[in-house]
């Protein structure tokens, strides 16, 4: 019934991968890394859910897993959050490249 | 003759208790030594009337186990061992007993004497070696009996240079004893004397080895017999106490490298080239060193100069073939240079100066002495009817027969220097008038007097035992049951006795002229040829020389190795760590704090290795 | 008699004094010092009990102990008996001389000690530890067990450096430990690849394993690699004793380590290097061995003449001593590469003498250091006057380093030349120039320090003193015991010596 | 599914991880409800004698025979339980460290977080040792990772506290991702998330492409998860971390973090890229895990040289502990390298002693900083004046991390050369590299010795030691000693009852 190959899935997740890789080891502001973080998760998502419909032998359990990936990232996105207002209280400010007292 | 072995132990003993004791008995130490010394001297006597009648004694025992070869200890009793015994014993204790005088108040006697009887044990044990490797250990131990004693003024810089200087000249030649000895186990399978020289008589030895090892072992010999070119520790070596002179560095020492060249006779014979080389040594030596005593100044360098000319004579008989003749000599010139030796050492006892230009008409003064003196000096110049004329000649027949006739003409000149240069001795320490005031001269102690007339009996009577007149009975004892020692005397042409006189008479009339009557006048050589005085006052330069080349050459190499040490060793040590230290540095700088860093770095790690596997295709 | 735990007891009866140091007062200077010495007798005694016993016929097979130990690779390995650790220790004949000679020094030096003026305490415990470590080493028959003790003596030995040395003490203690650090660490990986490889790490095992054709092995042991790791284990026990370019270490330990350590560094740890090359070098790897000995001798030559040569030229006496001892292990080397009984036999008696010898020329360092406070060469001289005794000494030492007959020095010196004569004449004839050598800068030096005018404030110094007698009789004794009756020391061997030849075929 | 299939399962299997969460809960409630006023000292307490009570049950589990409820996704054999055991006591002497550890920045209220946070990170770990499916692999993966970034951000007031925090979360956020997206893949061509299914598929696997992705995944899962070993190439955050985050924490991801990192790793390699069948040029078939061996070993090679080398530049404590734990990682990572058949045991043994020593390090570390408020070096010069049994300990914890004969350290180094040296194409090249950095290593551990040891104290005064401390070190210490000494105490206990882990994949 699809006519979209599995590949195009794939590629997109690479993609998605790749842009939030980019994002997050170039932004300045730690939120926006962040959510380049949940975007690579996200890119994940993509990939179980392809391969569960079309995979090799495809199964649920696929979509399962992105469940709970799902939810991990959600987790892990509020504690860097919190994390991050933590060091803004004390820092004020949320640029990744000045929090650099810790080195060599 | 079963217990010959005791003979070296005396001494040892005396050496010994000395150490301990000596503190406490002090003065007394002398008598300690003097009674170990009589002991051995009774001993060896009784031991070599034994064996005038009785055959070779040999014990040994296994001194040293590696796997299955074991190397033995003992000793050995044959004739050149049993006269050696006597000769040293004898005038050790003679030495013994005159220090007792000489060194009279000297707060260190008991060390004194503990050195001597280190000495005597050691040159004792020497002359009883069965074996090689035993000679070999005694060998050094004398060594370093002398190099004790001759340092016994340990506080004089001069007396510090000469210990040193005659330690390390002689073991350079022990070196080449050492490996010549080595070599010659591997030939012959053995170090005793007898198997090796049967291991040579059946030609188990190829004749260069024979060489070879051969002029090894003389190398020895001429380091501790002063032979050019070791010869130059041994006029320094009279910074030592004037007995320990008599007794080392004229009497027995410095005769082991005789000694060993005699016991190692066959194996020398065996080669002629080695023959050859002894006795040219030999020669040049005693005409070298009797050119250099001509001008020395200081009386007992004169006879240091003289013992190493003396030296060269035994070597060259030797080296002819002069078996007996070379022992006969090295017999009589032990008591005569002895004696010499101790009437120095008695004169300078009572001029308290060593320099025989401010000495002089001590003739009326040293009463005893005097005379004595005059005996040593007639008896080394080869006067007829005294030792020294019997035993010289038989070097000049020997040296004929031989056919070395350079060399003997050689041995003549020399044997006129020889006359000439003591007689000028002579004359310049007792004839005429004292050339600088001395106070309160007296004649030594008796107990200086008596050994030094014991000697100058032995040093008139000694030839007899060997003459072409009344037959020669040492040489013939010596060489009996031993044809490869060659004859007991060799018969050589009547003229040759003559000439021996006349050079003798003639170098004692020269110095009479020059010196006691003054009908030539002294600076003859020196006003006239300056720069050959020169040269021969300075001992040829050799000390120079080698200060030049072998210590100069000696230090340059070890201060390459110091650069080596410091900028190869340790250059690439410090390397290392620099490059460690260096690597760490960097990578502290990339920990740059930027948390992304970390991740892209991270990130191209993955990258890389994904990099290489794709384009591997997988699988290294 | 029944030796069960003898050894065991031998080796770790100073853990007992370490013990009750423990409970010492730090103050008590004289008490400490006291127990300190006292702990290292029962090794002492045990360890002459083992040597008069075999010499009384008993079989030295009578003392091995075998205990099961580690087991690595579970049960299968174990019921193929591969990868067990026994701890075994044993000895042979070379084994007992080392265990003699250490227990000797190391009461000895526990007594030079006395001079060490802060924390003996610590000091104390810290050497007995030390000297644990030694005595393991030479008795232990594995050769896990074997990097156990030899590590053991490692760390004492830094501290003891470290902390109670002179002024560049921290500097030694660490070229020290670095340099002996990348030894040992070569070290335990060629006893990792034996280990693993054949599946077992006793050194009898390893030699009937590894010399006889197609035996189970559980990795391929081919015959380039065995040559890898016998030149690896050249390196490794050539750090320690030392062979040339790696020795700069062992200068600094010379010079700056308190002279009663150095007593127990140059006479025992260096000669664990040799001990190492013969028992593992020899004895396991014979045939590569074999290939080897050119290259031994011509390192020994180059140490032999090298470190003469850099002594005639040192102004510290210390230095002196150190580069002698580098050239005294270049008799070592030269009587491995004669590779024949009178070789090897030399090799062992230079290790026994050497650790004697300088054993004694430290001892008297420490004691004219005590009274001078200088080891420069220029600042000393005619301390024949104000101390005889000690000067006297001092020379029959020198003697004795540079080979007098009548003292052990001669004995082996002249062995190793006498073994590498029959092998390679030229390289031997080359070498006795080290022998002329010798006596050049030990004259220069002894004579600079004991002849000559006497310095003005050396003529009211006290000479050997009560405690100091000790160690200079003991030690002069046993280097004239065994120069004029070297049997004593051979007789022993030549069990080894047989064993070790039957591996090369000589 | 129904209640009796859910009652069907064998719930013991899970009574540790029950006890912990249990009195993880209890502890949140307790925080919550308790007064403000109360010492949260208590709450530690209780959780420590929680995990007591789990190493128990754990304990009382041994010999179990393996069982896996809840559809294979919890499994219980022999690997889960040697390495919970592992797990569970270094959280429980963290934990001690924990509750002695007070930051003074009127903080105290939070304690009571700290100590579930640091339970449920517990929880997470334990979870992954004996998950038998790549989702509760993940989930407790970030069950373990989300709490300790919470943790390392504790003391909020603290900058460098946060920092470090953040840089963990960024980190750990991309190698989760990383990690993800590589097991997405294996989903992929699985189609299933059972570790033993997904075995089964892959073993029949014949596709080339899909071969080839699978190595690509591998390398996103291992270098995703290299980020808990903290070994390159995703290490760079350990330092800035370990150094930020308070001493307990820093203890806490050195030791107990690291040990899930390898457990999950051996899971997914070995029951995922164990089966692969690779074919090579010579047409025979081996595993992908040995085909990339070489990725492995050089990574394992670099993280060695980078964890060592870098350490020698620093001079504060935890960072230098931080790269030394780098290093540790790399030598590990060799064990994993070598796949021989002691593999198991070299890891489990190695990471044992490694948790001992290390945990023993940080009580004195987290003693000294509290003491000092400093965390540099020099804040230990003399200790041996002011606490010679502190110092000895730490002597002896520095010694076992150097890998020095007679600790834990030296056995656990000694498991891994075997490792890696029996395999037919021994790893001599990474031995080597193993060996020598060790050696580097001498430099800044002995750098802590010197500075114990050989310099003068700053300050005199002594040191109180806390109960909870105290235990820990003794602990550590004696057990340091023990398995170096005798380790057979640890290897026999973990071959009789482990057996070596033959039943990993049944």
């Amino acid at each position: 019934m699809s006519s979209v190959p599995v590949s195009a899935f794939l590629a997109l997740a690479l993609i998605l991968f790749c842009i939030g890789l980019y994002g997050a080891l170039t932004k300045r502001n730690t939120v926006i890394v962040l959510i380049s973080i949940e975007l690579m998760l996200n890119a994940v998502n993509i990939n179980l859910v392809t391969f569960s419909k079309y995979g090799v032998n495809p199964s649920i359990t696929g979509q399962v897993f992105a469940l709970f990936a799902i939810a991990v990232a959600a987790a892990e996105a509020a504690v860097g959050l919190a994390i991050l207002i933590a060091l803004y209280r004390n820092r004020r400010t949320v640029n990744i490249d000045e929090m650099n007292q810790l080195k060599n | 003759m079963e217990n010959a072995w005791l003979i070296p132990l005396f001494p040892l003993v005396s050496f010994l208790l000395l150490l301990l004791f000596g503190k406490k008995l002090k003065e007394a130490s002398a008598f300690v030594g003097i009674l170990a010394t009589l002991a051995s001297l009774v001993y060896s006597i009784l031991v070599l009337l034994e064996r005038l009648s009785e055959p070779t004694y040999k014990a040994e025992t296994v001194w040293l186990t590696i796997g299955d070869l074991q190397l033995t200890a003992g000793f050995e009793v044959n004739q050149l061992n049993a006269l050696m015994l006597v000769i040293v014993s004898l005038v050790s204790f003679l030495v013994h007993t005159y220090s007792k005088g000489y060194m009279h108040g000297d707060e260190r006697i008991p060390v004194f004497y503990a050195y001597l009887g280190l000495f005597t044990f050691a040159m004792l044990g020497l002359v009883i070696s069965p074996n090689l490797l035993q000679t070999y250990i005694f060998w050094e131990l004398v060594g370093v009996g002398s190099f004790l004693l001759i340092g016994f003024y340990f506080y004089k810089e001069s007396a510090k240079a000469a210990a040193k200087k005659a330690f390390i000249m002689t073991r350079i030649g022990d070196v080449g004893l050492l490996i010549g000895m080595i070599l010659l186990f591997w030939q012959t399978g053995s170090f005793e004397y007898d198997e090796i020289f049967a291991a040579v008589e059946e030609g188990a030895v190829s004749g260069t080895m024979i060489t070879l090892t051969a002029i090894l072992i003389f190398i020895g010999a001429v380091g501790k017999s002063g032979q050019f070119p070791l010869h130059t520790w041994l006029p320094d070596a009279m910074e030592g106490p004037t007995p320990v002179s008599a007794l080392i560095h004229a009497a027995t020492m410095v005769a082991a490298g005789v000694y060993l060249v005699a016991s190692m006779f066959p194996l020398f014979n065996a080669s002629e080239t080695a023959m050859l080389t002894v006795a040219i040594i030999g020669a040049f030596t005693a005409i070298f060193a009797a050119t250099i005593g001509l001008v020395q100044t200081d009386i007992k360098r004169v006879l240091a100069f003289s013992t190493v000319s003396q030296l060269g004579y035994m070597m060259l008989a030797l080296g002819s073939a002069g078996y007996v003749a070379g022992v006969f000599h090295l017999m009589t010139h032990a008591f005569f240079k002895a004696l010499l030796f101790l009437a120095a050492g008695s004169v300078i006892h009572a001029v308290h100066t060593q320099d025989i230009e401010k000495m002089g008409g001590l003739w009326k003064k040293l009463t005893f002495t005097g005379p004595l003196f005059l005996i040593g000096t007639l008896a080394i110049s080869g006067v007829p009817l005294f030792s020294g004329f019997f035993s010289k000649d038989e070097i000049l027949i020997a040296a004929w027969a031989h056919g070395n006739y350079g060399l003997f003409w050689l041995a003549v000149i020399a044997a006129f220097f020889t006359a000439f240069y003591m007689f000028r001795l002579f004359f310049m320490v007792f004839s005429g008038e004292a050339r600088s005031e001395m106070k309160n001269v007296h004649e030594s102690p008796s107990v200086m007097t008596l050994p030094m007339v014991v000697l100058a009996v032995l040093a008139v009577v000694a030839g007899y035992v060997n003459t072409p007149w009344f037959g020669s009975f040492l040489g013939d004892w010596l060489v009996e049951g031993n044809e490869a020692l060659g004859h007991g005397h060799i018969a050589g042409p009547g003229w040759i006795m003559i000439v021996a006189t006349a050079v003798s008479l003639l170098g004692i009339l020269l110095a009479w002229m020059m010196y006691s009557k003054k009908s030539i006048s002294r600076d003859w050589l020196s006003s006239r040829a300056p720069i050959v005085y020169g040269i021969v006052k300075n001992k040829y330069y050799i000390d120079e020389i080698y200060n030049q080349t072998v210590v100069f050459g000696a230090k340059a190499i070890s201060l390459f190795l110091r650069f080596i040490e410091i900028f190869l060793v340790e250059g690439i040590v410090k390397l290392t760590t620099a490059a460690v230290q260096a690597l760490g540095k960097t990578g502290a700088k990339i920990h740059s704090g930027q948390v992304q860093t970390y991740g892209t770095i991270a990130f191209v790690g993955l990258a890389v290795l994904m990099v290489i596997f794709a384009l591997t295709g997988g699988y290294l | 008699m029944d030796f069960n735990y003898f050894l065991t007891l031998l080796v770790f009866s100073p853990l007992l004094g370490i013990l009750l140091l423990a409970f010492m007062p730090k103050a008590n200077e004289s008490g400490i010092k006291m127990l300190g010495v006292l702990a290292t007798l029962p090794s002492l005694i045990l360890a002459l009990i083992a040597y008069f016993s075999y010499r009384g016929g008993n079989d030295l097979a009578n003392f091995s102990e075998k205990f099961r130990w580690i087991q690595f690779g579970g049960q299968g390995a174990e019921q193929s008996g591969m990868f067990s650790v026994n701890y075994e220790l044993g000895i042979d004949g070379f084994g007992l001389v080392m265990v003699v000679l250490t227990a000797v020094i190391a009461t000895l030096a526990a007594l030079a000690s006395f001079h060490i003026k802060k924390e003996w305490k610590g000091y104390y415990m810290l050497f007995l530890l030390l000297e644990i470590g030694m005595l393991g080493v030479f008795t232990s028959q594995n050769l896990i067990l074997f990097f156990l003790f030899f590590e053991i003596t490692l760390i004492p030995m830094f501290f003891l450096i470290g902390k109670w040395g002179y002024y560049e003490k921290e500097k030694a203690a660490y070229s020290f430990l670095i340099y002996n650090g990348l030894g040992s660490a070569i070290l335990l990986i060629v006893i990792m690849v034996l280990f693993s490889r054949t599946g077992t790490s006793n050194i009898e095992m390893l030699r009937m394993i590894l010399n006889t054709e197609n035996a189970p092995l559980v990795a391929p042991v081919s015959e380039s690699l065995k040559m890898g790791l016998l030149i690896a284990l050249l390196v490794a026990f050539g750090v320690k004793l030392p062979i040339f370019p790696l020795h700069s270490w062992m200068l600094r330990v010379h010079v700056e380590a308190p002279p009663s350590i150095v007593m127990i560094h140059s006479g025992i740890l260096l000669k664990i290097g040799a001990f190492g090359l013969i028992r593992f070098g020899m004895g396991i790897f014979p045939e590569q061995f074999a290939d080897l000995t050119v290259l031994l001798a011509v390192l020994g030559v180059i140490n032999l003449l090298y470190g003469a040569f850099l002594a005639f030229i040192q102004t510290d006496f210390k230095m002196v001593l150190a580069y002698s001892s580098i050239s005294h292990m270049g008799i070592v080397l030269i009587g491995l590469g004669a590779n024949n009984e009178a070789g090897i036999q030399g090799a062992i008696f230079q290790v026994v003498s050497h650790g004697l010898i300088s054993a004694l020329l430290f001892f008297l360092v420490g004691v004219m250091y005590e009274r001078t406070h200088t080891t420069t060469l220029a600042n000393l001289g005619g301390l024949a006057k104000g101390m005889p005794i000690a000067s006297g000494f001092l020379l029959a030492g020198a003697m004795a380093s540079l080979g007098l007959p009548g003292m052990s020095g001669f004995v082996s010196e002249f062995m190793a030349f006498f073994g590498l004569f029959k092998e390679m004449p030229v390289l031997a004839a080359v070498g006795t120039l080290g022998i002329i050598m010798t006596a050049v800068y030990l004259l220069r030096a002894v004579l600079a320090i004991t002849y000559g005018k006497a310095e003005r404030e050396f003529v009211g110094i006290s000479d050997v003193r009560s405690f100091e007698w000790a160690p200079i009789l003991v030690l002069v004794g046993l280097i004239v015991l065994i120069g004029v009756y070297p049997n004593v020391l051979s007789e022993p061997l030549q069990a080894t010596l047989e064993t070790i030849l039957m591996g090369i075929g000589g | 599914m129904d209640l009796d299939t859910l009652l069907s399962f064998e719930w013991g299997t899970m009574t540790p991880e029950f006890i912990i969460l249990g009195i993880l809960t209890l502890l949140s409630v307790l925080d919550l409800f308790l007064p403000k006023h109360v010492d949260r000292k208590i709450l530690g307490w209780i959780g420590f004698v929680g995990v007591i009570l789990a190493l128990v049950s754990l304990v009382s589990l041994i010999g179990h025979e393996t069982t896996s409820i809840l559809f294979d996704t919890f499994r219980l054999d022999s690997f889960a339980i040697a390495f919970k055991l592992i797990l569970l006591v270094g959280g429980a002497l963290v934990l001690l460290l924990a509750i002695d550890f007070n930051h003074n920045e009127g903080l105290e209220l939070y304690k009571g977080e700290f100590f579930y946070l640091f339970l449920a990170a517990l929880l997470g770990a334990m979870m992954m040792a004996s998950s038998g499916d790549l989702i509760t692999l993940f989930v407790g993966l970030e069950l373990l990772s989300i709490p300790s970034y919470i943790l390392a951000g504790m003391r909020k007031r603290n900058l460098k506290s946060n920092e470090s925090a953040m840089k963990y979360v960024i980190n750990g956020g991309i190698s989760s991702a990383i990690t993800l997206f590589g097991m997405s893949y294996v989903y992929g061509i699985a189609g299933t998330t059972n570790l033993k299914g997904i075995a089964t598929v892959f073993g029949g696997i014949s596709d080339a492409q899909h071969i080839y992705i699978l190595g690509l995944a591998f390398f996103m899962i291992f270098v995703g998860l290299s980020f808990k070993l903290a070994s390159a190439p995703f290490h760079m955050w350990a330092p800035d971390v370990y150094e930020g985050a308070p001493t307990p924490v820093t203890a806490f991801l050195s030791v107990v973090s690291k040990t899930a990192g390898f457990v999950i790793i051996l899971r997914i390699l070995l029951s995922v890229f164990g089966y692969i069948p690779v074919t090579q040029e010579d047409g025979q078939q081996i595993p992908l895990l040995f085909a990339i061996q070489d990725y492995i070993a050089f990574l394992a090679g670099a993280t060695m040289i980078i964890g060592n080398v870098i350490a020698l530049r620093q001079h504060n404590i935890k960072r230098l502990f931080a790269y030394s734990s780098i290093a540790h990682a790399g030598y590990i990572l060799v064990a994993l390298t070598a796949m021989s058949f002691v593999t198991f045991d070299a890891i489990w043994f190695y990471l044992l002693a490694y948790a001992l020593m290390n945990l023993g390090a940080f009580a004195i570390i987290q003693l000294i900083t509290m003491k000092t408020g400093s965390e540099d070096i020099s804040h230990f010069a003399g200790l041996y004046r002011r606490a010679p049994l502190l110092a000895v300990a730490m002597g002896i914890f520095i010694l076992s991390l150097a890998g020095i004969p007679g600790t834990a350290g030296f056995i656990g180094k000694l498991n891994i050369f075997m490792g890696a040296l029996m395999v037919d194409q021994a790893h001599y090249v990474l031995v080597s590299i193993m060996i020598a950095t060790t050696v580097v290593s001498y430099f800044y551990y002995f750098g802590i010795m010197t500075q114990m040891f050989f310099r003068p104290a700053a300050d005199e005064a002594k040191i109180s030691l806390p109960a909870g401390t105290t235990a820990v070190i003794l602990f550590t210490a004696i057990a340091t000693i023990l398995f170096g000494i005798m380790p057979n105490v640890a290897l026999d206990f973990l071959h009789t009852n482990f057996n070596q882990f033959v039943d990993f994949m049944r």
